[in-house]
């Protein structure tokens, strides 16, 4: 255990994964509160396919650590039931792929019941589900649809692409009052590590994360982009374009002032997704900035995301962007006038 | 909001028989709920509420039940329960402010009539899409079990909502989980155009309960003590950790599916008039006249009492204010966030209105 | 029977409302070929609840016209499947506020079929359906959530907005080789009536419609937001300002062409439509005009949309934007500099 | 491609019983598939195929039942039914060029190992979500039915699925259309590390069909003759008119749920030892041996040859040219879009490529 350095306090940090991160703040979660409990598909005595659940059943017991049957109606409809009488559910979904089962329980039900209750029915419910690719997984194995969740009012999507985020957005995700869908970038879960506080570390939602300062070009990005974008910066350095990579960190909400703040300083921006690009969330990013930042907009607002066609297997590599075509972009993006 | 409440409270919740005097309690209620359902037809026919969706003919099915349960079960209703929640205890004017959608409603105008939501009675939120309750009940229940609370849940469906994803999967939860739980389904023979035979080729409903590994009965819906001891029952297992059960209530609802339908596109006239033969209410009061705890002249004021107590209502509801614009941009989240608060602004500045945060 | 004024040859025209217009449409689809049939609830012996295949029944019989139980993943799924054997389905979800549970038929299955088995296994079925606000319906019998099906790479989605288009894109749909999304505004069903040509009628996919000619700024709608669009235009015109109005009426595939010379003209953009605004469709046309067309942007895009709360229902009039609306946007667009 | 084909042309597709040459015939499949299962392990360890989901243990239950089918019957798989599709007469090399999603692979290599797609053995396209199939073979037989063809549709899919939404949309639309469907549940007793007693309370997975109104058996899946007959049955019933079946057939996976699983985190080794004690391959090699239709240098003839023609399958897998990057694009419409093509332009500029449009 370390100091963090980017901590004033001393707080002590473990170096972690962003899955190990992702089970530390299950783990803690589950230890401060007892009415904090985990259901889905093999997240019992599996630990889960990506082992995101290691060890909860046995430290916490089967009450409070469920292996459900394969219906993800049924688990997300039943911790739909458990948040509306007082318990925080944090659900998983095997891969976001599978969720579409649950969709109207999601979009329908969870989003709505605040709203359509009056405010007399809060419905807190955590939905946790690796997605995107890299992984190989064709397909299904793949997919980022954050798009379908950020168009739905009343839902909150937060990303994080580190392992401190992970486990201070999940904690941050559990103590919140309204239903979070939690995407973890499945790419990177193994493939990041980083020194991650110990204890209640929580990150707030409504706040980006400046990656990497710079006065050219902002490129925004979330989960698993967030390291290519930030290797297309470095390699940018060296041909003199200083490029600043803000990771979003939270969709809904989504901070706006500091998307504005960096725009309005670069006056160029790049948006970085793997989602398909027809109607993602690059789109409404590059309508915030069209609406919001138009006089301060120097060149044309780029998207780099993959292509409108569904998530290959053999060309996985060709869809997903990675640091070649966003630096291409962002040379674009620069050249513009 | 006014008191006119549906169960006196000097009476015990949910004792295991329905006494005689229980008895005429339910048939207040039965008259109550009976002359609403008229009266709301009326008001939607007027244009003064804009939808409504009757449920006379199945009183015996929803009082019935509702008696059966005690103040600490939660109720996840589908959209055609108002007489569970006046059972529960929900004030009359209550559900009226819900019809007229006025600033008093609790869903603060934000639903269709019918869809209910009465937090202080356990009673859950309820939506259109079908069955969506369902498995919510069952999450409810298996929380219930995980407090270790003497409760149960239950939630209502239709025959119809038998074929929804929701229903299988809140049932086979169920059954795995054990939950106390009871799914009460009423079956009144039609999904909108669709005839019973034509929704499953199961033998009955409750039939499918077995698939998922635990009784299903069949019960008459127009039965008010066959209804409630069904209830009764089911919830004795839910509370001993005997798992779930599902009722199917024979019922036959002699309106419209609601009032944006018009039965007599797919339903034979005759098969409601011999429906109507089976009347639970007009059963009820026979049954009660004939052991001498009611009589015509009681029971024409039971009829008078309920109209006035429901002309009130709505008055009261027709004379309540509109529900303020801007709260159109609440309760989307526990608080508002920036992007909400800055399309509240843009919409105040639209309204005319001064966009004042509260 | 009138002469069509906009068709060069003798074409005999009906007067129908729009979903008069569907239904005709259904009607002459399964007269051409025997292998259309219509699926879903209520729409036999009853007609549908919009009376949109009233008459279906009588005339083709229930091996036709199937009454479905209620559940649309069946709905959707044995669509599929009629279509992987060759008939041409036409399936109807009764409001689009229930589609959700035809979500991972639609999205998993259907807009992927024919990519991954490598084009062996075409799906061609046409999911009709009456979306969008303005008849009271509240919370689940007022959304517009096309986004979600614009987003998924693999299905056409597609919007009339007067009873020929209804008809003419309805027909097209149905001739298709891929899976269409048809949404009907329910709002305008019987508010709108026009002039329908008889016979094959077919409104070619991904081509515009200019509603209105105008030369300061363009406004861009699809479905009931038509309508309001032109009446705003109207108002306008009586202060001098000219706005042209366009209907997308095909969102996938899009008329990039159409929106960019729209622009190139007008230099101003307004986008209008009743969905949520985040991650609507009006980000992806502002997403495409701040690429495409931002050197002739001389203005901020603005979006004149539902907002982003669930759809209410004493406030339906509050939420839904209006001539009052979109003009004042306008207003905005054309004075900002 | 190789023309190595499971089901010598001679032979009649589907007598009404597995005849002795017959089921020498399915013993040489189940060799061949079983020892295909063992390569494509090994291959996806050396890391030159990329996943893989096992069968061994589920021949008899698989082979029993194509064999059982017709030309013009319809299958939609789930993900572990190569076997099927070889006994429709899928030839040993496009699987195998499936596997490793080469330039050959009829699906393009747009899909993970095992989800295969054969037009014209009528074997539909599989894909991952657990259960979509399932109303997909519904809606075909109800097509089937309405173009009078002698023909059924089967789908294949395991315990887990049951539990699907498309599970209980597809046995209830089947149930009230009669489809000429038959539903086959392999229930291995395992849904990942979900063991079948947790998946649901029902006794037997074959009695959910009540629910639905029509019969569901419980055959024994180390039989292939039982399997068979069952399937046959099935079939009768189905093309006379009389509606669906749902057949649960009861297996042992001896191996990992697929190569990203670790079975010992859940599964009792001694389960699996004591499933081995059935191997239906083993069994039919026994049951061959004892009415002298098969002998030990014949069976070590049979195994050797398999091993040679996978070999073969591989080796020309492996020099096959790979993906076209820009077939990316292809297929996502019948013609590409504006849209794609413009994307596929940008793409092409990326790779380096001259973007030829074929
Ligand atoms: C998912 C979904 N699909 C369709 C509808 C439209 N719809 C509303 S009520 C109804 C029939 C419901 O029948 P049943 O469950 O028997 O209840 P009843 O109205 O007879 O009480 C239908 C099809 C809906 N509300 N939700
Ligand atoms: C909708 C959905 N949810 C979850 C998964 C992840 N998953 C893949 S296979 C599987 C278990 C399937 O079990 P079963 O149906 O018994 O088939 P088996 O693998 O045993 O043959 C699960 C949970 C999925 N593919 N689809
Ligand atoms: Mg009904
Ligand atoms: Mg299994």
């Amino acid at each position: 255990m370390r100091r963090h350095p980017r901590d004033p306090v001393e707080v002590a940090v473990t170096e972690l994964t962003v899955v190990q991160a992702v089970n530390r703040a299950l783990h803690e979660a589950m230890r401060a509160d007892p009415d904090v409990v985990v259901l889905g598909e093999d997240v019992g005595v599996n630990g889960g396919v990506f082992r995101a659940t290691d060890g909860l059943l046995k430290e916490f017991g089967a009450d409070r650590v469920l292996d459900t049957p394969l219906s993800e109606t049924g688990i997300v409809g039943t911790a739909i039931g458990m948040a509306l009488y007082g318990l925080k559910p944090v659900a998983e979904i095997q891969f976001l792929d599978f969720i579409y089962p649950a969709f109207d329980q999601i979009v329908s039900e969870l989003a709505k019941l605040r709203y359509r209750s009056g405010g007399q029915f809060p419905c807190h419910v955590v939905i946790r589900t690796p997605y995107g690719g890299g992984i190989k997984g064709g397909l299904y194995h793949s997919q980022s649809t954050e798009a379908y969740f950020c168009h739905t009012a009343g839902l909150k999507v937060v990303v994080p692409s580190t392992p401190a985020d992970a486990k201070g957005l999940l904690l941050s995700a559990v103590a919140d009052e309204d239903p979070v869908i939690f995407l973890e970038p499945k790419r990177i879960y193994r493939a990041v590590s980083g020194e991650v506080p110990d204890g209640d570390h929580r990150v707030p939602f409504g706040q980006a994360r400046t990656v990497r300062d710079g006065t050219d070009v902002s490129v925004f990005a979330y989960g698993a982009m967030v390291p290519p974008s930030a290797e297309a910066a470095t390699t940018l350095a060296g041909e003199g374009i200083s490029a600043e990579v803000v990771d979003l960190r939270s969709l809904v909400p989504l901070d706006e002032a500091a998307v504005l703040a960096s725009v309005a300083k670069t006056g160029r921006a790049v948006v970085v997704h793997e989602a398909a690009r027809f109607c993602g969330f690059g789109a409404e990013l590059a309508a915030l900035l069209a609406e919001k930042a138009f006089y301060s907009l120097k060149a044309p607002i780029a998207r780099v995301t993959g292509y409108d066609t569904p998530f290959p297997y053999a060309l996985e590599h060709v869809y997903l962007p990675g640091p070649e075509r966003i630096a291409a972009a962002v040379r674009d993006a620069v050249r513009a006038n | 909001m006014s008191t006119t409440s549906a169960r006196p409270q000097s009476e015990p919740a949910s004792p295991d028989g329905l006494s005689e005097p229980r008895l005429l309690g339910a048939y207040r209620t039965m008259a109550l709920v009976r002359a609403l359902d008229e009266r709301c037809l009326a008001l939607q026919r007027q244009g003064r509420i804009g939808f409504y969706a009757p449920h006379a003919g199945q009183e015996a099915a929803l009082i019935g039940s509702a008696l059966a349960l005690e103040t600490d079960d939660w109720v996840f209703p589908a959209y055609r329960e108002l007489a569970v929640a006046l059972v529960r205890g929900v004030p009359l004017q209550a559900i009226v402010d819900q019809l007229f959608g006025n600033a008093d409603d609790l869903v603060k105008g934000r639903q269709m009539p019918n869809h209910f939501s009465f937090r202080d009675q356990h009673f859950v939120s309820a939506s259109s899409p079908i069955g969506t309750q369902i498995p919510q009940a069952v999450g409810a229940a298996m929380a219930v079990r995980y407090r270790q609370a003497p409760a149960v849940t239950i939630t209502y469906f239709g025959d119809g909502a038998t074929s929804s994803n929701d229903f299988h999967a809140g049932m086979n939860f169920a059954g795995v989980f054990r939950a106390p739980t009871i799914f009460f389904c009423q079956n009144n023979g039609w999904a909108i155009s669709l005839p019973r035979e034509r929704q499953t080729r199961s033998a009955t409903l409750a039939a499918k309960a077995e698939a998922y590994g635990f009784p299903g009965v069949v019960v008459d819906g127009n039965d008010v003590r066959a209804v409630h001891a069904a209830v009764r029952s089911a919830r004795g297992r839910a509370v001993r950790g005997d798992g779930p059960t599902m009722i199917e209530a024979q019922v036959y609802r002699f309106g419209p599916h609601s009032t944006s339908d018009d039965p007599t596109r797919y339903r034979p006239e005759a098969q409601v008039a011999a429906a109507r033969e089976h009347d639970p209410v007009a059963r009820l009061k026979a049954d009660l006249v004939a052991v001498g705890r009611l009589d015509e002249p009681g029971d024409a004021r039971i009829w008078e009492e309920s109209r006035a107590a429901i002309a009130a209502a709505v008055a009261h509801a027709e004379k309540a204010a509109l529900v303020d614009p801007l709260s159109l941009f609440d309760d989307v989240f526990a608080r508002r966030s920036p992007r909400l608060e800055e399309e509240r602004g843009q919409c105040a500045a639209t309204l005319g209105t001064p966009s004042r945060s509260p």
